[in-house]
């Protein structure tokens, strides 16, 4: 699943697959960081990324 | 006693009576894992399966469990990215079902490998041409996904949500829950169809393999095609299984229904889709194998053809019908019939597609051996139903899984 | 829903926000200290050699360098780790006067009894190398797998890990894994970096490079 | 409150950071590999240590067979057999048997040192005693006996007759004064009666099959065991090649007939009169080789009774097959340039009726293939055993002059050398006293191999002293008072006449020790040495070699170095054998039984996956044992579909039904298969142990424990080939 | 740097079914050689490893019109399209693998997680799960091969040609200072034991070897052909019933070729 691993090969199924794999996990994991380091700032109540209101339900 | 911990406005019943239905289904549970540790410490000659028999009820298990809780990607889809927005009064429910269901499938492939200690083999050392691999990365990730779907329910309970670091964590989370929406969607397209994938790429075996475009077979659409039809009827069916337990209503039927004449029209269109999959098959494909379509029901007392009539037939056309149609929907037993059928028809699918795989002889010499499995097997099977009803029995609890509920159920 | 609002200047007020960051660190470094420090002296269990072994000293003595003791069989196999048998020529009676001379023909030459030698470089169950391979077809050197211990006086102290039984030196000394020197560590990605270099039979369809069956039995 | 929500976030911050700080620590990483690594070398999983590898060639003694063998070492341990190239018999083949031998060497049947009983006879309870010990009471028991004048009342029980370690039990049995040394009789013994009345010689028939060029087989398992397997497994292959015919006779589709050209099923227990049928159709059409027959004695007698009794039409209703078929048969068998008829049923471990095997043996005299190429051989036996004739005392003339248990060699069995099937009846109808007071067996499993085992074992309860020298914990073994456990075959050096190979020249092996003995074992030959010596006097004397090894090399002579070196010798040895008809005076030997009361014929079949002599199955055998044959501990006896359906049972594959015979009845299974004549029912030989450990015992049912010993009336041989049998339904 | 690649070789065997006896000593010089393991009871068939197992094959005709052959199933080693073997591409861990340098389909156990697709994918059931820990009566494991690897619990096994035979040949070549072996340096436990002679084995695209010419004998057939698995492993059998019985034939079909 790293290029460095000796199952990795530079081709095409590995690009594709793995880049798909990737670019989930990467989405996915941004996602959550930016979640939670907003939830950091605002409970530290520096407002980033925009005023947010708690009227989603 | 545990009032603070329910949420405001609905009534719950009363804390003997839950820890006795925790007790009861929580019995089952240990019976499970008594099985499952069984099977860990022991190894896998505790079940029934055998060199034929390499995959038997647990994959069926598995694949069944992901077709079913097929329902959280599946709505999700049409909630975010479609923006049916009246779904969000299930989405809550839908994806508490399909973390269930996809930590049960976890759980199940943890026990059914042998050696459970090298699982993480599959992502370190992955071949990428294994319909497998992708079906355990994209497996996971997903499960990911319903986690973080599931997390802002958790953190919306009454007191956890007291707690300022949460209540931002839930509301980011949100803000931005259509995003991963969109990237459960893709996976689970992706390893709905890979474990499709799974018997259609399988060309040492004619019952399963399938031609197809491109790396995918027929049957890798035919799986995500499904799934996004009958996962949203388990869902229906759970819900409403929900509501004769906790004897009330908890989602309003314009809900229900919209959701039911989409999964009907999918219902639709893949039955049109197995059928003309079959009938290529059946035709085409096992003849230039040199099998004829009967040869693989016939001369064994279990899967004969009638397990296709059942499949296409009676839980394909019969409840795509009742659910195409209005007075269908609107009539609560044929809704109920229809989401019953779909949900077995997606399990006989799946059964079919693992069990007769393997117990039709390819060697023309070789002969059918039929397989029942253990009480380990069943055993392990069940613990993730326990385990299920135990979570949404403690989700329903604690947690505004339904926002209906409280204008549906007025508490005096 | 009750709105948080009313609890964030309270919590933000009595300074847990402060008490988290504090406690958060405690608990970073707690667990740093046990990961890198701790932990690695748990796994590995220490043992003496039976017998020091001095290879400088025999390597002055000997004709054919490392093959005059660790020779090829005329299989093609590799003979290993010497057997009493080939040390009895000379060590007959005790020569010299070290301790574990004195040990070694006592104990173990008079008595007929093999030395219990602990490999250092001892390959898993599952690793088919072949030294043959390595050095008369790869014209490759003792030292860019084994190191220097050719030159050694005496013999380290052998690392066994507790969990897996392999010695220290497969893993390498090394706790995080990384490498300076070839020679420092002998799992198979150090085997396929120099397999891949050079293309051995780099013939896999799953991988196009060295086939499992290769290294592997 | 408050103090609560600050522990609470202080314990979560800290979980967080530890996690956070393990995570960035080796510990999970390294710990994840080091466990996946563990699963790779579980500690209980054995892991074989590495080393030198050589090879130490000597003779596969599991058989008679006299196979050359290679056996692969490491180090010291042996780690597989292989056969070995450009050996006479078996050049690089090896048989399933054979290549197993390893799991007899190290298997936990094997007998660790000298026993003692303890509990009752045939129980298995034993202690362990000391060789000194135990070699003093088999001594004394043996002093005590011959003391009081009963010294031939003391027997021996040998696998074979041929080689040393039998000749030296024999030379002991001699010197002590008793005549009763008995060796398993098998179908050589049955050949070597023919040859002796067929030509007068004493000598082993020999078969030359590499160049016959039709082969006409009797009942013969030629790829199920018969004579030396892996011999008679290459010639089959050469005649693939060749494309030479081979035709079976048998009721039953064994491996063989499967393989054969044709296969004719003929009624169970026909073989004699079909071959006689075939004989008839010869003389009538003039298609024997009137210049060897013609002037032979007895011809014209033979000629007639043949010319009178076996025309087709009087034989069709016996054996079940069409004059054509019988014409054909003996057109293409006497117009073929080397035809070869053999017979010996199955793997030929027992004897058959004498009958049957003069003639058989008549149909090659009158092809005129006899010591030709092709053909049948008398080969002569190689005779280097040649001690000096022992001096005998007062009490072993005594003993000696007093008449064998068995009765062979008496008027009424004037051919037989010696008779086993008749020791038990002997013991059981004695009155009084048991005419056998002490019975030494060696290489042998009587209470296993020979019909009627419940019988047999009744008569070996009685046998005060039984000392056996087995290696394994078989069946008769379980009867000993005292064990003298010899070393297993890889261990011991031992001569190895392959008398059985059935080569054209006598060909001798020497079995080489491929390890040291693993246990407290002590080779046969010096254990007898030693009894001998403690004995004393005379007894002693007739045994002057300080070792059995001692006394192998000065017994080989000449012989030692070559065979030291090549682990076998060919002796360029043959016989003149005039040919002479002897007036048929056997009679065939019918299944025991009552037609009506028992409609079905059991017959027991040989099974190359089923070692079924003195030598038990190893697990790798068992484990090739098709799950036709044996389903957990359940036997399946074959029937043809045809049978199955009879009224009342209606039997449908893998029905459990009773099988009944004369001699006793047991539940089995039963197998269809077409494979089988109507009205026969054949069960495996080789299960049914109730002895060795778990891998055997208890599997299935012991074949001879249905069927009862069927005495040959020419030779007194047990030549019993079936039983007549009914199966009756039983609720499992 | 000089590419240290062997000749290409594609490794099979060609069985003559007309000179197999069915008596398995293939069977047991495989498991002898391979340190296959055994149980008390191996009578359930469908859990017993067997890397060779003889199968019996009947023509279904009734008595005394019946016939039966044997055939013995290694793994056939299958090439697929370009060394995708059923088994090889379906692996998730890459526990197995296709070699182009000698056509061999390899497992390594230790890396097998035991999900056991690659069962689920060959159609000649030439895989065995080890469903239990292996286990040898005390003293017998000292017959164990050290050049084989014991397998444990939980993993999928199967023939592997005898590779370490290959393994071990070629340190001897390399010793000597050659780099290619002859054809008898090495050959399958199972060929070698063969006492009928019916197993030959060698390099098929050698036209030195005996398998060259043998596979292409007209009896000469392979296990489901039709499949597209492209085995490595003939079978001959001058018998036509026993020919038809290697594959899969529609009705029809089976009709225009019999006739």
């Amino acid at each position: 699943m790293f290029p460095f691993i000796f199952e990795w090969v530079w081709d095409m199924s590995h690009i594709v697959f793995m880049g798909g794999l990737w670019y989930a996990l990467s989405i996915i994991g941004l996602g959550m960081t930016y979640c939670l380091i907003k939830a950091i700032a605002d409970t530290a109540g520096i407002g980033i990324g925009g005023h947010h209101h708690d009227d989603h339900h | 006693m545990d009032s603070a911990l329910i949420p405001e406005g609905v009534k719950r019943c009363s804390v003997g009576k839950f820890l006795i239905f925790l007790g009861v289904v929580g019995a089952v549970l240990l019976w499970g894992v008594f099985a499952m540790l069984l099977c860990w410490i022991k190894g896998l000659n505790q079940t029934n399966m055998n060199d034929y028999y390499g995959f038997a009820l647990w994959i069926w298990a598995d694949l069944a469990v992901i077709a079913l809780g097929g329902g959280a990607f599946f709505t999700g889809f049409l909630r975010y990215i479609i923006g049916k927005d009246e779904l969000k009064n299930i989405i809550n429910y839908a994806v508490l079902i399909g973390f269930i269901c996809y930590s049960s499938a976890l759980l199940i492939l943890a026990i059914d490998i042998g050696q459970p200690l090298r699982g993480w083999f599959i992502f370190w050392h992955a071949n990428v041409h294994s319909m497998l691999t992708e079906v355990a990365f994209c497996l996971s990730c997903y499960f990911g996904v319903l986690t973080i779907e599931y997390l802002p329910l958790i953190l919306e309970n009454r007191q956890l949500e007291k707690v300022p670091f949460f209540h931002h964590l839930s509301h980011n989370m949100h803000e931005i829950m259509a995003v991963f929406a969109a990237t459960g969607a893709f996976l689970s397209f992706f390893h709905q169809g890979s474990l499709g994938g799974v018997s259609g790429v399988l060309f040492g075996r004619p019952f399963g393999y399938r031609e197809g475009i491109f790396i995918w077979p027929w049957t890798f659409f035919l799986f995500t095609w499904s799934a996004a039809a009958c996962g949203p009827c388990f869902t229906i069916l759970i819900t409403k299984i929900t509501e004769k337990v906790t004897r009330k209503k908890l989602v309003k039927d314009n809900v229900i229904e919209l959701l039911a004449k989409i999964s009907g029209w999918m219902l639709a269109t893949y039955t049109i889709a197995k059928i003309l999959d079959t009938w290529y098959w059946a035709s085409v494909t096992a003849p230039s194998k040199g099998f004829w379509v009967l040869d693989f029901y016939s001369n064994n007392p279990f899967y004969g053809p009638w397990i296709l009539v059942l499949e296409i037939i009676i839980c394909g056309v019969l409840p795509a019908l009742i659910l195409i149609t209005e007075s269908g929907r609107k009539s609560k037993p044929a809704l109920l019939l229809a989401v019953i059928l779909a949900a077995i028809g997606v399990s006989v699918n799946r059964w079919v597609m693992v069990l007769q795989v393997m117990a039709v002889p390819v060697m023309p010499f070789d002969s059918w051996y039929m397989y029942f499995p253990s009480w380990q097997e069943i055993a392990t099977t069940i613990l993730p139903v326990a385990y299920g009803v135990i979570l949404i029995g403690l989700s329903h609890r604690y947690l505004p899984i339904f926002p209906q509920e409280k204008e549906l159920n007025p508490v005096d | 829903m009750s709105k948080p609002v009313d609890h964030k200047k309270e919590v933000l007020g009595d300074g847990s926000g402060g008490f988290a960051i504090l406690f958060f660190l405690l608990g970073l470094v707690a667990s740093l200290i046990v990961g890198w420090v701790v932990y690695p002296k748990l796994l590995y269990s220490q043992k003496n050699q039976p017998v020091d072994f001095n290879h400088a000293l025999h390597i002055d003595l000997v004709d054919e360098g490392c093959e005059s003791c660790h020779f090829f069989r005329e299989d093609g196999t590799y003979s290993g780790v010497p057997k009493l048998a080939q040390c009895i020529g000379c060590h007959e009676e005790v020569q010299g006067e070290t301790k574990d001379e004195a040990i070694f023909v006592e104990q173990y030459v008079k008595q007929g009894r093999e030395v219990p030698w602990l490999i250092y470089a001892k390959q898993p169950d599952c690793v088919f190398f072949s030294h043959v391979a390595h050095v008369k077809a790869g014209g490759m050197d003792c030292v860019t797998c084994h190191g220097h211990i050719g030159e050694s006086a005496s013999l380290k102290v052998y690392e066994e890990n507790r969990i897996t039984g392999y010695s220290r030196d497969i893993w390498g000394k090394n706790i995080s894994g990384l490498k300076t020197n070839t020679w420092d560590r002998m799992k198979m990605d150090d085997c396929s970096e120099c397999h891949e270099e050079k293309g051995v039979n780099a013939t896999s369809v799953q991988t196009g490079k060295g086939a499992c069956f290769v290294c592997h039995k | 409150m408050k103090v609560s929500r600050r522990t609470f976030l202080s314990i979560g911050s800290f979980i967080v950071g530890g996690a956070a700080g393990t995570a960035l620590s080796p510990l999970p990483w390294k710990l994840t590999d080091d466990l996946s690594i563990w699963t790779q070398n579980w500690p209980w999983t054995p892991m074989p240590e590495r080393g030198e590898v050589s090879y130490v060639n000597s003779v596969c003694t599991l058989c008679p067979g006299g196979c050359g063998i290679s056996v692969r070492k490491v180090n010291d341990r042996a780690v597989k057999i292989e056969g070995m190239k450009g050996h006479p018999v078996n050049d690089g083949g090896i048989c399933i048997l054979g290549l197993s031998g390893l799991q007899l060497l190290y298997g936990p049947t094997r007998i660790k040192t000298p026993l003692k009983r303890v509990g009752e006879k045939g129980q298995g309870k034993f202690k362990k005693i000391s060789w000194d010990e135990a070699l003093k009471e088999v001594a004394e028991k043996l002093g005590t006996l011959r003391s009081e004048g009963k010294s031939h009342t003391v027997a021996c029980v040998s696998g074979s007759a041929c080689g040393t370690v039998p000749q030296l039990l024999k030379r002991l049995l001699t010197v002590y004064g008793s005549p009763n040394f008995m060796s398993v009789p098998t179908m050589q013994d049955a050949y070597a009666v023919t040859l002796k009345l067929m030509h007068g010689v004493d000598a082993c028939p020999g078969f030359d099959v590499e160049n016959a060029d039709f082969i006409l087989s009797f009942g013969s398992g030629i790829i199920e065991g018969w004579g030396s397997t892996v011999r008679m497994f290459k010639a089959n292959s050469a005649w693939q090649d060749k494309k030479i015919k081979v035709v079976q006779i048998e009721s039953r589709m064994s491996n063989t007939a499967a393989k054969a050209a044709k296969w004719i099923p003929a009624r169970p227990g026909s073989e004699g009169v079909l071959a006689l049928g075939i004989a008839y159709m010869m003389l009538r059409d003039g298609l024997y080789k009137k210049e060897v027959c013609d002037s032979a004695a007895g011809f014209e007698d033979f000629r007639k009774t043949v010319s009178e009794n076996y025309a087709p039409e009087n034989i069709a209703a016996a054996t079940g097959i069409e004059k054509e078929t019988i014409e054909s048969l003996a057109k293409e068998f006497a117009g073929a340039a080397s035809p070869l008829a053999i017979c010996g049923r199955g793997q030929g471990h027992t004897p058959g009726s004498q009958y049957e095997f003069m003639a058989v043996h008549a149909l090659n005299a009158l092809a005129g293939n006899i010591n030709k190429a092709g053909g049948v051989f008398t080969v002569p036996d190689p005779k280097y055993i040649a001690w000096a004739e022992p001096e005998l005392d007062e009490t072993a003339q005594k003993g000696m002059s007093s008449p064998r248990i068995d009765g062979a060699g008496s008027e009424t069995y004037p051919h037989a050398k010696s008779l086993l099937n008749r020791l038990p009846p002997a013991i059981l109808s004695a009155q009084g006293e048991c005419p056998v007071q002490a019975l030494l067996i060696s290489e042998a499993n009587p209470c296993y191999t020979l019909s009627d085992t419940q019988t047999v074992k009744k008569a070996f309860a009685k046998i005060p002293f039984v000392v056996s020298f087995s290696s394994y914990m078989d069946e008769t073994a379980q009867y000993a008072d005292i064990i003298l456990p010899n070393h297993a075959y890889l261990e011991r050096l031992e001569d190895a006449p392959a008398y059985a190979a059935g080569l054209s020249k006598p060909v001798i092996g020497l079995s080489k020790p491929v390890v040291t003995p693993q246990f407290d074992t002590k080779h046969t030959g010096d254990a007898v040495i030693a009894l001998a010596k403690a004995l004393g006097d005379k007894v002693a004397a007739a045994f002057p070699w300080e070792s059995y090894a001692a006394c192998l090399e000065e017994t080989l002579g000449d012989k030692w170095k070559s065979l030291n070196e090549k682990c076998f010798a060919v002796v360029e040895e043959s016989i003149e054998a005039p040919l002479q008809f002897f007036k048929q005076e056997c009679k065939p030997v019918f299944a025991e039984g009552d037609e009506k009361q028992y409609p079905f014929v059991l017959m027991p079949y040989d099974s190359i996956r089923l070692a079924n002599g003195f030598i038990g199955n190893t697990p790798f055998l068992t484990k090739t044992v098709p799950d036709t044959v044996l389903r957990k501990n359940d036997i399946f006896v074959e029937i043809n579909p045809k049978s199955a359906g009879g009224d009342s049972l209606s039997l449908r594959e893998g029905s459990a039904v009773m099988l009944t015979t004369p001699k006793g009845s047991a539940k089995v299974r039963v197998h269809l298969s077409e494979e089988i004549m109507p009205g026969v029912i054949a069960i495996p030989r080789g299960l049914g142990h109730t002895a060795y450990d778990k891998y055997l015992a208890g599997k299935g049912i012991n074949c001879n424990e249905l069927i009862g010993p069927a005495e040959d009336s020419g030779s007194g041989f047990d030549a019993v080939w079936g039983i007549r049998a009914k199966l009756s339904s039983v609720s499992i | 740097m000089n590419k240290q690649h062997n000749k290409a070789k594609k490794f099979g065997m060609v069985i003559d079914l007309d000179k197999c006896t069915g008596c398995g000593a293939c069977m047991v010089a495989c498991m002898a050689e391979n340190n296959v393991p055994f149980k008390a009871d191996e009578t359930n068939k469908l859990d017993s490893i067997t890397w060779l197992r003889v199968y019996k094959l009947t023509n279904g005709k009734s008595f005394p019109n019946a016939d039966f052959c044997y055939l013995p199933r290694p793994c056939m080693h299958c090439e697929g399209s370009h060394g995708h073997s059923p088994c090889v591409s379906v692996c998730p861990a890459t526990a197995t693998d296709y070699s182009h340098e000698t056509g061999i389909v390899s497992q390594i156990y230790t890396r097998c997680f035991g999900c056991r697709y690659c069962m689920a994918a060959c159609p000649y059931h030439a895989r065995y799960f080890n469903w239990w820990d292996p286990v040898w009566p005390e003293g017998m494991e000292k017959y164990l091969n050290p050049n084989v690897s014991v397998r444990m619990r939980g993993i999928v096994e199967k023939c592997s040609f005898c590779y370490h035979r290959y393994q071990l040949a070629m340190e001897k070549a390399y010793y000597e200072g050659r780099r290619e072996i002859e054809e008898q340096e090495y050959q399958t436990a199972c060929t070698q034991a063969c006492p009928a002679g019916a197993i030959v084995f060698g390099d098929l695209d050698n036209p030195e070897h005996a398998v060259h010419e043998l596979k292409k004998n007209p009896n000469a057939f392979r296990l489901l052909e039709r499949l597209g698995t492209n085995p490595k492993v003939y079978y001959i059998s001058s018998r036509e019933w026993v020919r038809q019985a290697g594959d899969n034939y529609l009705r029809q079909e089976g009709k225009s070729e019999k006739n």
